[in-house]
């Protein structure tokens, strides 16, 4: 599926003029508080009705007011979790759950309800109403009601912000299995991480206007929007593919730039995979160091440098055509080590965070 | 069936006895609304089931009559009442000091002068005696000769003019006047029965039945001069 | 009960007893339906010609009883407009029947009854519909699913206090219907008959008594009803 | 004024539509403090013996206007337990003057003021009080400064349905204060006069238009005031 | 000032039972959602009146149900920020910013209203009313309400959740020169990294228990609860002193294991300041390394190694008597290494977050 999206609309204090084209997979709103990312997913749900603007999803046209075209939300089939809550109070749990599920069609595929319970832990909750749960338990259950009404198109707006990093941890890979599944998925995160394991496509909001958009890939990769991206959150994206389980556990995979070991990886070989690599778990060395702890080293040329004002910089290292990794340095260790274009030298790479990619997507 | 009676809300305490004895007597039940004069004429020219009417006032009469809704040669002048001057203390007075009484807090009460016919029968007679322009600024009107009754009654106002069918009955006040028969136009209480009405023979019967001894004695007890013994 | 209540009511005054609850009960049911969606209309539509209905509703709240109940028997008497079309065409009237009281009834606590549900509507907050159209609730399911639940304790309030005034709806209906006994009697025009004639101050005082136990009684279950159903919203 | 609507009013009726006016102003005002406490005790407080107060207020609805006009009467009637003392203390009565119509009118139309104030309240999020608690707030201030303005458009709808109540109100008005042109003589007691003279209906009618037009004015500009104060409360 | 607290309530579906002592500066409770947090600072707050339970804030006795006490809420002179923002409606920001300040003493020292409000960045919303505000506004607005109402202690229930990096950097600072000035804060979040940065003491609930309290440091050092602070997210605080600034800008901080340098951080020397260490962060090696860019390398020996069922293991690496650094490995590299406890070691950290300690602290 394919969302155009264009949209202009003047709150008197503030005003939104953006477009943008999500293509299949999850597309992440970025951009900082008040930015115009609700504005722009309630749109998207039909619940603002912008003074100009159109939204086309898969063909559909969802809006257009030039033609005048408007589809009722009820009639959009879109799951939105709220930024806050906003669960049926007179509902127990398992009816606030349940409730979408009624109004789809009975043929629609929807998801388990008792799996999607079990990954939010909220099973035992279901007698219980919204007015007794606690501010995660509510999020949770919020997350579980747009999920289970059988959507053909979901819009997360800071779906995990109020939940622990363990909690985190399962909901995301249901997440990224829907958008395999082909379940299109507009997302609003404030954290990095997220963005970079789930969204193929990132749009970044400023004051309401489109600051860049694109893959997620190339966008992270470009030192100059790394402060728009968190500064020190900013990482890069580079494609991998599963190659084996090693003796140990251990699973290889590779890149362009040599093989990497994590622990936790689909097994399957051939895998498509996508590595996130935060700019400041990179550290750089000339000479392929040995006796480390770590792993993974992957060789290089440095393509740019970027220096900040506070005495770091940015350095791009290409791994290949059209890949690169960011590295957070020290200006010291840039002369230090006498770093500048064209220099070959080696990234070490502590961490790495990884989404499997959806293999039909680029 | 039973006949429907539209009678005046004054009647209540007479007729309610007088249909008791009849219908122990005949079997048949009259069905007795109670309501002010001018909403029942109104009801009976809007068409309700009504066999028989007793009005207050000769003009809410007239009105239906006017409409040509009663049986001819049915309409009677039934009762006749009198005008008394009613107080808390038994203590007889001559009206013509009414207003010398009166304290400058003091009120007397009436119903609506201009629109109760309690009320526009005392009006009458105070103007006759020539009272009425120093009483005025005193009166209390109250919406009926209970209400006005009851302002006495609760000691609210010390003198009221009611009629003496009302002020029999309440024990806490006293008969302190009477107004002259020629004081003010003759207060009267026509019956008639209406044309079309749900059950005429039965309405009939009992039209006759309140000229019975049984039901005169009855009337006169609560204090009405029954005008067609 | 009526053998029970024997010594307290004569027969005539436990029919207007039942007459008075059936006109009650019948005024406040027949006009709920209509009363939500008046109250909807009012609280929800931005039309410009809205304040004459919001206006007409109120009528009966601003002018004096009798007034409505001579317009009511204008309008709904054998031979008033509407009155006469329905009895042409249905052979269904209002006039001198149980049904006029109830009619005399609704309209009386009509406002009282939009006003409650109006407050209630106004009070829903809209981002709760809009999260249940997005799940796929068309707007009448909205209304029904979402709406009508968090609405109910303003429903039952309303339902309340037209109850109640249904109750006691007395100047309208006598005007209307008059005072029939066994057909048109309610408890207050009995009590009315009562206060227009000497020594019937006690007889009034006891019917009166009577009406208030069961509107008491009613507002009471009400209070229960409504306190359950804000419990189970606000949480356990 | 006086004259403009000379052709339309006589002197006495302009006089009673100034009292009408008067007396419905200040028995709503009068009475939205005693109501906005009371609403707030029913809505808030769990004391058992609440039911009372609840039945207490409803009394006036539920009983025909004329026993509470005769109640009124006896209680503040000149000889009235409470009157009596009044008079002697303070040589303050309510009997056969404008403050006794208001008295009355404040009666009937109180139930109507408290169900609206407290369904308004019941609809406040406790949260937000709690909040204004934590933030320093003693329970009177936290009432002042966010339970009173986020109730305000249900006190607007008590104030307008109490005064459009007030306005029409007859029944326990003249019951209790009777009928004293220029003093206790409102609109109702003028209307319902012109209703007993048989070819008075038409000035009834031209009274009660007068009556339809200040009560919908009144109703009117309350709308405009509660949508502004919502809106101010909805955000922009 | 100091926090003593016992707590004992049932809600039926949920019983809570804790009891902590809080000392000066900053307490996180931490622990995954629906443990009990809010209902502990609700409780603090005087809006929960639980079973049975004691509060002592500062030798006062806020509530001893034992005893019967119970200070009303308004009597506590409490900021609390809500998880949900509970702004009032009716009121402008402006309104709602101010709403505290009337009630508090005309005497007791508060914020400055400008700069709390450019802080938040929220002095152009001054004028608009909470319904025309996004998710962050609101979060913010809400915080400064809280500030600037004078309060004597701080309870912060995931003040940041709902904001992006870098307002998030804006705001800590902040909330640290609060804490350093002295006033007590009670913080609930579920970042690590914010509690790391903020905290001296960390109380670890979990469904209503409480499964560890204690200093900061030796929490974050224990590898037994690593998992429970969050897996990936477990890290170590070290403390660390101002030494000096080198030529190019660079600050000197001596720590226990040898300089670390850093980019950001107060420059007058002596200034003693807490290291927070990522254990994901940390690469391991036998021999001092060379020809790195990373510029800190911190000598010790290997205390204790945890491994994890998943391949990977935490390593304790004591640098001095009482002071460790987690370093997170495979269980490859730990064999690789060869390290084993008691194995001398170095740890390189290529990241390191600060914050200032409370001088006054231990
Ligand atoms: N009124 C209530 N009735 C029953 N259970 C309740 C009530 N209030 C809270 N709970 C339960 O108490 C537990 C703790 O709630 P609390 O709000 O303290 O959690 P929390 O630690 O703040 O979680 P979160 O991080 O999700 O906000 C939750 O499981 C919640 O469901
Ligand atoms: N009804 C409204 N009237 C005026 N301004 C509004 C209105 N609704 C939203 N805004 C403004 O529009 C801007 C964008 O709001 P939006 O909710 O889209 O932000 P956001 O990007 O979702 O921010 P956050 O991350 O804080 O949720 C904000 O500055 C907000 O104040
Ligand atoms: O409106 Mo009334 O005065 O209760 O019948
Ligand atoms: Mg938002
Ligand atoms: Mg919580």
């Amino acid at each position: 599926m394919q969302l155009e999206l264009s949209l202009r609309h003047d709150f008197g204090s503030f005003d939104i003029d953006v477009a943008f084209t999500a293509p299949k997979g999850v597309t992440a709103l970025f951009g900082p508080s008040g930015a115009g990312k609700t504005t722009v997913i309630d749109a998207v749900a039909g619940l603002l009705r912008p003074q100009h603007g159109k939204v086309v999803a898969n063909g559909d046209v969802l809006l257009d007011t030039a033609a005048g075209v408007f589809l009722a939300p009820n009639r959009r089939r879109i799951g939105y979790v709220f930024q806050e809550p906003r669960l049926f109070p007179h509902l127990s749990v398992r009816s606030n759950l349940l409730y979408g599920q009624r109004f789809a069609p009975r043929a629609a595929e929807g998801q388990d309800f008792d799996k999607v319970t079990a990954m939010l832990g909220i099973g035992a909750l279901l007698d219980r109403r919204p007015g007794a749960l606690s501010g995660g338990e509510k999020a949770r259950v919020s997350i579980g009601r747009a999920l289970l009404s059988k959507p053909r198109l979901l819009l997360l707006d800071e779906p995990l912000a109020a939940l622990d990093a363990a909690r985190r941890e399962e909901i995301l890979p249901f997440i990224e299995r829907l958008r395999d599944a082909g379940l299109p998925v507009l997302l609003v995160s404030h954290s990095i991480g997220e963005v970079a394991r789930l969204a193929q496509t990132v749009v970044l909001l400023r004051n309401g206007r489109v600051v860049a958009a694109g893959p997620a890939a190339t966008l992270f990769a470009d030192p100059s929007l790394a402060a728009s991206l968190g500064g020190a959150e900013a990482g890069t994206v580079i494609p991998a593919r599963v190659a084996g389980t090693e003796p140990d556990g251990l699973i290889r995979l590779d890149t362009a730039g040599g093989p990497v070991f994590v622990t936790d990886a689909p097994t399957t070989p051939g895998t498509a995979l996508r590595l996130r690599i935060h700019a400041s778990d990179v550290i750089v060395s000339r000479t392929r160091p040995e006796g480390l702890s770590a792993l993974n080293i992957l060789a290089g040329h440095v393509r740019r440098i970027e220096a900040d004002p506070d005495g770091r910089a940015f350095v791009e290292i290409a791994i290949a055509e059209g890949q690169s990794i960011l590295s957070r340095l020290t200006q010291r260790s840039v002369a230090a080590l006498g770093l500048a274009p064209g220099v070959a030298c080696h990234a070490i790479l502590k961490t790495v965070a990884l989404s499997r990619d959806d293999l039909g997507a680029a | 069936g039973d006949p429907v009676i539209f009678a005046a809300a004054s009647m209540k305490t007479a007729l309610d006895e007088i249909s008791a004895d009849f219908t122990a007597e005949t079997g048949t039940k009259p069905a007795i609304s109670y309501a002010g004069s001018g909403a029942l004429a109104k009801q009976i020219i809007a068409a309700a089931p009504a066999d028989m009417f007793i009005s207050a006032a000769e003009d809410w009469m007239d009105k239906v009559d006017q409409a040509g809704l009663l049986t001819p040669g049915s309409r009677a002048d039934m009762l006749g009442n009198t005008l008394v001057l009613v107080a808390t203390k038994d203590e007889p007075v001559d009206l013509t000091t009414l207003p010398a009484k009166l304290g400058p807090k003091d009120h007397l009460a009436m119903a609506m002068v201009d629109s109760v016919p309690a009320g526009q029968y005392g009006k009458a007679a105070l103007s006759h005696m020539g009272l009425w322009d120093k009483l005025e600024p005193s009166v209390a009107q109250a919406d009926n000769v209970r209400a006005t009754l009851a302002l006495v009654a609760t000691g609210e106002a010390p003198y009221g003019i009611v009629y003496k069918t009302d002020a029999v009955a309440e024990p806490k006040v006293h008969v302190v006047a009477t107004f002259p028969a020629d004081s003010h136009p003759a207060i009267t209480y026509p019956v008639a029965l209406i044309k079309d009405g749900p059950a005429p023979a039965e309405a009939k019967a009992f039209y006759d039945y309140l000229k019975t001894p049984k039901a005169v004695a009855i009337l006169e007890a609560q204090g009405f001069e029954v005008l067609t013994k | 009960m009526t053998s029970a209540l024997g010594p307290v009511l004569s027969a005539e005054e436990w029919t207007a007893v039942v007459l008075s609850l059936k006109v009650a009960t019948v005024a406040v049911a027949a006009s709920l339906p209509l009363g939500i969606w008046v109250a909807t209309v009012l609280a929800r539509s931005r039309l410009p010609g809205l304040w004459l209905l919001n206006a007409l509703v109120h009528l009966p709240l601003i002018l004096p009883p009798v007034v409505t109940g001579y317009a009511l028997l204008l309008t709904f008497g054998r031979r008033g407009w509407v009155g006469q079309f329905l009895d042409q065409w249905f052979g269904f009237t209002f006039a001198f029947q149980w049904t006029g009281a109830a009619l005399a009834a609704a309209v009386m606590s009509f406002p009282l009854m939009v006003r409650s549900i109006r407050l209630a509507i106004e009070a829903v907050d809209p981002k709760l519909e809009q999260a249940a159209s997005t799940l796929g609730a068309s707007r009448i399911a909205v209304f029904l699913t979402v709406t009508l639940p968090l609405i109910a304790p303003g429903v039952i309030a309303g339902m309340i206090v037209a109850f109640a005034k249904a109750m006691g709806e007395f100047g309208a209906t006598i005007t209307f219907v008059s005072n029939i006994p066994g057909r048109t009697q309610t408890l207050p025009s009995a009590i009315y008959a009562f206060l227009q004639v000497p020594g019937g101050e006690v007889q009034a005082a006891r019917l009166a008594g009577v009406s208030v136990i069961i509107a008491v009684g009613a507002l009471v279950a009400s209070e229960v009803i409504a306190r359950r159903v804000a419990k189970r919203i606000g949480g356990q």
